[in-house]
């Protein structure tokens, strides 16, 4: 049973930030009331443009929606650091609006509802899911409001919108997965038949059909199996998939958790042979759960630590909230904060028709987080708008993730 | 000889391995009160159960006017004319005297769905009487003092009065009362035997329950005593507190021998 | 036809067969201790305690931090842990749970209330992600073919040794005479001396260490986070209900079923046939049988 | 209160519901006019079912039923939305009328939970059902009833018409005749039974037009919404609209209405309070049920008790103070 309540909710960042310094200082001593403090409102001498995001902030994908909110978060905080952004002669300090959209369509719905028509929003980042995507950009689209989501369903790009103003924030697998199972059917020859577990909410069901046939049309065998999500217990259909002869597992469309019991209950279960995932790149949290049994595992991966920017990135985010994990979900949603300022400079304007051109005309821009990326999706989707940056398939050694596979775009 | 209004042949139950209520027959004529009565255990309140169809039997028969009803749903033989009272919850506690007869008259009253929900010419008529009814109930038992207070707040006795009172606002032919007097002063005991009596005397056929030797007695026309289930003696009241197996019954064997 | 047979073969192999069963026995024993204190708490006090779960996310993380942060022993952590756990809770029971005592519909809604704030009070002070506490052990056991994580056996042996503790204490120790008289009927027992105060505090401290010990097993072998106690408050519910609610045999009896029930079945068939079986099957019991396999029916 | 105020009441406020959209340009404003039309259909639908004893944790079930049901016949068909509107209040009412005579017979935490379990049943069956209902990821695209509807106001009206349709259904349903058997039914099923009531079948005509009811609101919900997926019927919303009923008070329809009103509002209210706002909530539903088992319609009978029983001015002040206490 899932414990969300609402018929819709919200956020404003303050009270997160609050939150979570309060459990800062829980954590760090004797667990008392709740505090409640008034957020200081800074006098602002320049011009206020608010952004706003979405995102679950309850029930099962809580963590992704925290990590989008953090990382627009930081994103805003840098950029008005830098002195904000100016467009059409002026200077704009951003503002960061963001709303739980609860990880359904009414929510998504209502999130965006308010954002639009209440805060006069004209630039989004989110939601996370597509449920929540698809009913957003039907709010958003018809107001010409500018939406950077994510959802992996084709249908967020591909719809009959005649005029659409939303873009998708990063590769799904729909672009990522040829290539990368084109690898491993070169790179790892013994493996013939796959087993694929998936969970049958939204993000699996919308993932496991296609990957499956990107693998059967590279000649692999797939035995697909969904399961009930909130299921923990796998084992059980693990050995099923190990007494029909799989010779390696893949994980995409599980949440991190999930896959991270997943891995431990396969190497318990006595499978020895590969375990990997095209998709879901939040290795950090898989190795957490999984322990030692994660040695060997080989997963998609979006983002290089590595990079300078990234790093500066992790250490901002390490001092701000903790040595925790960190969600991918993270840098991309601060890269789509990113990515809506440069538009709107190069617009020198904060009309969404002039910014969404100079978005449309981006490709190429870097902020030293993943390269330089690029538009793309005409043949899929009908139109260039989905992003396309460059990505690993990568393996954990000892513990750490070492990149064995980089593929530019 | 007529049909009598309620005729039961070899009702029989049983739960599980008990035998509940076994072979029992009797008969209750048009006006006539018969008493239901036994020690505590004795299949009494199965007995009602089975024949207000409360629970299924699992054989035997009951003829409500030479028609076979085994079986029947309690609303169904509402329509048939037989009501029953209950021993624990005898009224709805938390209403109005006026409004619990009204709820006992849901036969008079109700037209029909659609009828009530458009309030049609004929659920008009229909509400019309039933009020003009239900004063007459009250009337007749002596509530009009009580007609706008809470069931709940009335004295014991009263709601015993009231429980019977929803069972006749439906207008029956014959009644079942499980245990009216139970947990009653004497005083309260007399109020209720007299309004049955007085239930009578309006052409009600009466069966009524209990343990209270003194009460049944004096009110009924003829007495039927079970013990485990099973009739023990059945006849007019004087010739069955004579017999032995019922003074065995209710008092024990010695007492019995010494009387002899 | 055919298909449904050739599915079932599955359980012919010897390799599988052996794990379907080791899972059936760490899958039931979990399900029947968080489904003892479940169905303790409606027996004894009629209180429907949607929080249970949230007793087990407790556990959880007092066993996660006296492990990780504390680096004690899992020998010591666990039962500190757990009976920790279990005496802090009855500030709630003094605080919450109290108002509930023989109000079975209010205690249904109210309690959701109380399972909210631990949910989300447990989202502040923890964040969302997963943690995993360490296994016991790495080492698998070969029995000839079958394999037997170390791990799930010393889940199973805990979770044994607690089973017949509790037996023991409810069969043969003064408060657990108490205990079930109150089960059966509160006023005479309490009309036979029995302080029933004093015995919901204990059967409500029961009811929480079982609790916070499934919990904490749940945990070492799941993984643990402020919406851990979901799911084992879901097959704690189903669980009692198939057994029969109030019914201490009848929780065991379907915590193992249930168990069982999952293992085989999604081995053979799959996680959505499994489910949809084991609701299937307690709609279908509900509605012959609502009060249990080994319950007994109320007026 | 008198025929007369009465009648002014429902003018004013009948005045207020039709005028207040115009006051204002903000079209979340009209947003949350619309929620809150819609979740009054299924709370006070619910209500109904709660009167006959039975708190039944699958409403949302009957919800998707009406909004499949509508989306499929409009979107598969071809056909226009009355009729899908139709299709799919009539499935849920089927649904209602297969199910209802079983699971009716049941009472308590029984039927709750036989309804919660039906419920996921019904959302699992959605999810597995790839090709029919898209699954977890749901149908989006879906049609307006009518372009004109594309304006939240436009919809606000629509909703708001059948929101007076329906509650004014539950209301005169609980006003008549048959309400009072109902009332009758709930106070004590036996009773009732024994006085001519046919329980079971008064209980099922009653679930299927709430269920029926629900199916319409989820027809019309998805339609508003342009997106259909299996979590909008989650056992969570059932349990939303049953927590309607509590806060509200279960005794009478206003407490269905204003329970919705406070459920659609209370999240806005509490903005920005993401986590701490569940704690909130949680917060309000044990305290109503510990101490206000009856609601807010509860509360407000409390306060009005204590303000009319309040002494008249010729009393010596002390004695005021003291009935004030």
């Amino acid at each position: 049973m899932q414990s969300r309540i609402w018929i819709e909710g919200a956020a404003t960042r303050e009270v997160q930030h609050m939150s979570f310094e309060l459990m800062k200082s829980l954590r760090a001593g004797l667990i008392g009331g709740v505090v409640f403090a008034a957020s200081s409102f800074a006098v602002l001498a320049q011009e206020t443009l608010k952004i706003g995001g979405l995102g679950p902030l309850s029930g099962g994908g809580t963590s992704w929606g925290l990590a989008a909110q953090r990382g627009m978060d930081l994103a805003i905080n840098d950029l008005n650091a830098a002195g904000g952004i100016t467009a059409g002669g002026k200077t704009y300090k951003l503002e960061l609006v963001f709303y739980d959209d609860l990880y359904s369509a009414q929510g998504g719905k209502a999130a965006a509802e308010r954002l639009v028509h209440q805060d006069k929003i004209k630039y989004i980042v989110g939601p996370v899911g597509s449920p929540p995507a698809l009913a957003a950009i039907s709010v958003t689209n018809p107001a010409k409001v500018i939406a950077l989501t994510n959802g992996y369903a084709p249908g967020v790009l591909k719809n009959d919108t005649p005029d659409p103003y939303n873009f998708r924030l990063y590769n799904t697998n729909l672009e990522f997965g040829p290539p990368i199972i084109k690898w491993i059917r070169e790179s790892l020859k013994d493996i013939k038949k796959i087993g694929l577990l998936a969970p049958n909410d939204a993000v699996g069901q919308a993932v496991a059909k296609p990957l499956a046939e990107d693998y059967k049309k590279e000649g692999f065998e797939v035995i697909l199996d969904f399961f009930e999500r909130g299921t923990k217990e796998f084992t059980p259909l693990i050995l099923r998939m190990m007494a029909q002869k799989v010779d390696a597992f893949e994980f995409d469309g599980n949440s991190p958790g999930d896959a991270g019991l997943m891995l431990k209950q396969i190497r318990q279960a006595g499978f020895r042979g590969k375990v990997f995932q095209v998709g879901g790149p939040a290795v950090d949290e898989i190795i957490e759960i999984a322990g030692p049994a994660s040695e060997g595992f080989m997963t998609y991966d979006f983002v290089d630590w590595d990079m300078p920017k990234a790093k500066l990135l992790r250490e901002a985010y390490q001092a701000k909230y903790g040595k925790g994990i960190i969600s991918p979900f993270m840098p991309a949603f601060y890269h789509g904060v990113y990515l809506m300022a440069e538009a709107i400079k190069r617009a020198d304007s904060i009309e969404t028709d002039k910014v969404r051109s100079a978005l449309e005309n981006i490709d190429g821009f870097d902020i030293g987080i993943y390269g330089p990326v690029k538009w793309i999706g005409k043949e899929t989707y009908g139109v260039n708008r989905q992003l396309m940056m460059q990505y690993f398939f990568s393996e954990v050694k000892g513990g750490k993730i070492v990149k064995i596979k980089k593929f530019t775009p | 000889m007529t049909t009598p209004l309620l005729k039961i042949e070899q009702l029989s139950k049983r739960f599980g391995g008990l035998q509940a209520v076994a072979d029992l027959s009797y008969e209750v004529a048009e006006r006539e009160i018969l008493g239901i009565i036994g020690p505590n255990g004795a299949g009494k309140t199965t007995a009602v159960n089975l024949v207000s169809g409360v629970i299924e039997p699992s054989s035997g028969r009951v003829f409500l006017d030479g028609r076979d009803v085994t079986g029947q749903k309690p609303h169904v033989l509402v329509e048939s004319g037989l009501v029953r009272t209950f021993q624990a919850t005898t009224v709805f506690a938390g209403s109005t005297v006026r409004e619990n007869l009204r709820r006992g008259a849901f036969r008079l009253l109700y037209p029909g769905f659609l009828a009530t929900l458009f309030d049609t010419p004929k659920a008009r008529e229909a509400r019309a009487r039933t009020v003009a009814h239900v004063d007459e109930v009250m009337h007749w038992l002596g509530l009009e003092r009580f007609a706008d207070h809470v069931a709940s707040s009335l004295p014991y006795g009263i709601q015993k009065v009231l429980g019977m009172g929803i069972g006749l606002a439906a207008r029956p032919r014959i009644i079942l009362l499980d245990e009216p007097v139970a947990g009653l002063s004497a005083e309260e005991t007399d109020h209720v035997r007299d309004t049955i009596r007085l239930v009578r005397e309006r052409g009600i056929a009466v069966v009524v329950i209990d343990h209270n030797m003194r009460f049944i007695t004096d009110l009924c026309d003829r007495v039927l005593v079970m013990a485990q289930g099973r009739e023990l003696a059945q006849g007019a009241p004087r010739d069955v507190l004579a017999n032995t197996a019922v003074i065995e019954a209710y008092l024990g064997k010695r007492y019995a021998k010494a009387q002899r | 036809m055919l298909e449904f047979l050739s599915r079932l073969e599955i359980l012919l192999n010897p390799t599988v067969l052996g794990q379907v069963i080791v899972n059936g026995i760490s899958l039931s024993a979990i399900y029947i201790l968080v489904a003892l204190g479940f169905t303790l708490l409606f027996g004894i006090m009629r209180v429907v305690n949607f929080a249970h779960g949230e007793f087990a996310m407790l556990g959880a993380f007092a066993f996660y931090h006296l492990t990780k942060d504390l680096n004690w022993p899992w020998m010591i952590a666990l039962p500190a842990g757990v009976i920790g756990v279990a005496a802090a809770s009855l500030v709630l029971e003094w605080l919450v749970f109290r108002w509930f005592y023989q109000r079975m519909f209010e205690s249904m809604i109210g309690l959701l209330g109380l399972n909210m704030m631990l949910i989300y009070g447990g989202v502040l002070l923890w964040d969302t992600h997963e943690r995993n506490i360490p296994a016991a052990s790495q080492e698998v056991l070969m029995v000839g073919d079958i394999i037997i994580p170390i791990d799930r056996l010393i889940v199973v042996v805990i979770a044994l040794a607690a089973l017949s503790a509790f037996y023991l204490f409810i069969r043969h120790t003064r408060a657990g005479l108490a205990m079930r008289a109150a089960a059966q009927d509160v006023e005479t027992a309490e009309t036979q001396g029995v302080d029933t105060r004093y015995i919901y505090k204990v059967a409500f401290f029961v009811a929480i260490l079982l609790a916070a010990l499934a919990g904490s097993l749940w945990g070492q072998i799941y993984a643990v986070s402020p919406h851990l106690g979901e799911r084992p408050l879901m097959m704690a519910f189903i669980v009692v209900i198939l057994g029969g609610m109030g019914s201490i045999p009848g929780a065991a009896l379907g915590g193992a079923l249930l168990g069982f029930t999952e293992s085989i079945v999604g081995t053979a068939f799959g996680a959505a046939a499994s489910a949809f079986l084991s609701f299937g099957v307690v709609i279908v019991l509900l509605v012959f049988r609502p009060w249990g396999i080994l319950g007994t029916p109320e007026n | 209160m008198t025929q007369a105020t009465r009648i002014t009441w429902g003018v004013l406020a009948a005045v207020v519901l039709v005028v207040w959209p115009w006051l204002t340009d903000d079209r979340f404003l009209h947003h949350v006019g619309v929620l809150i039309m819609l979740t009054a259909i299924g709370a006070s639908s619910l209500h109904l079912i709660i009167r006959t004893g039975h708190v039944s944790l699958c409403h949302a079930a009957f919800m998707a039923f009406g909004a499949y049901g509508s989306v499929l016949t409009v979107m598969s068909l071809g056909l226009p939305f009355p009729i899908g509107l139709l299709v799919g209040t009539g499935a849920a009412a089927l649904l209602a009328a297969t199910i209802g005579p079983i699971v009716l017979r049941l009472t308590g935490k029984y039927f709750v939970l036989i309804t919660f379990l039906f419920g996921e049943v019904v959302r699992m069956a959605i999810v597995e059902n790839v090709a029919l209902t898209g699954g977890s990821n749901g149908i989006f695209n879906v049609p307006p009833p009518h372009p004109i509807f594309l304006d939240t106001r436009a919809y606000y009206y629509l909703a708001l018409a059948f929101a007076v349709f329906a509650v004014g259904l539950c209301a005169r349903i609980l006003g008549s005749e048959f309400g009072r058997a109902m009332n009758a039914i709930r106070d004590g099923e036996r009773l009732a039974e024994c006085s001519g009531v046919p329980v079971i079948r008064f209980k099922v005509i009653v679930f299927i037009i709430a269920c029926a009811l629900a199916g319409m609101q989820g027809s019309l919900m998805a339609h508003y919404n342009k997106v259909l997926s299996p979590e909008n019927f989650s056992g969570i919303i059932s349990l939303n609209l049953v927590v309607m009923n509590v806060i509200g008070g279960m005794s009478s329809l206003w407490g269905a209405l204003i329970g919705a009103v406070f459920m659609v509002m209370l999240p806005e209210l509490l903005r920005g309070y993401v986590n701490i706002q569940h704690i909130i909530f949680g917060a309000i539903l044990f305290a109503t049920m510990a101490f206000m088992p009856g609601g807010i319609i509860e509360a407000a009978r409390r306060v009005k008790a204590l303000l009319s029983a309040k002494p008249d001015a010729s009393a010596p002040p002390l004695a005021r103070a003291g009935a004030a206490e």
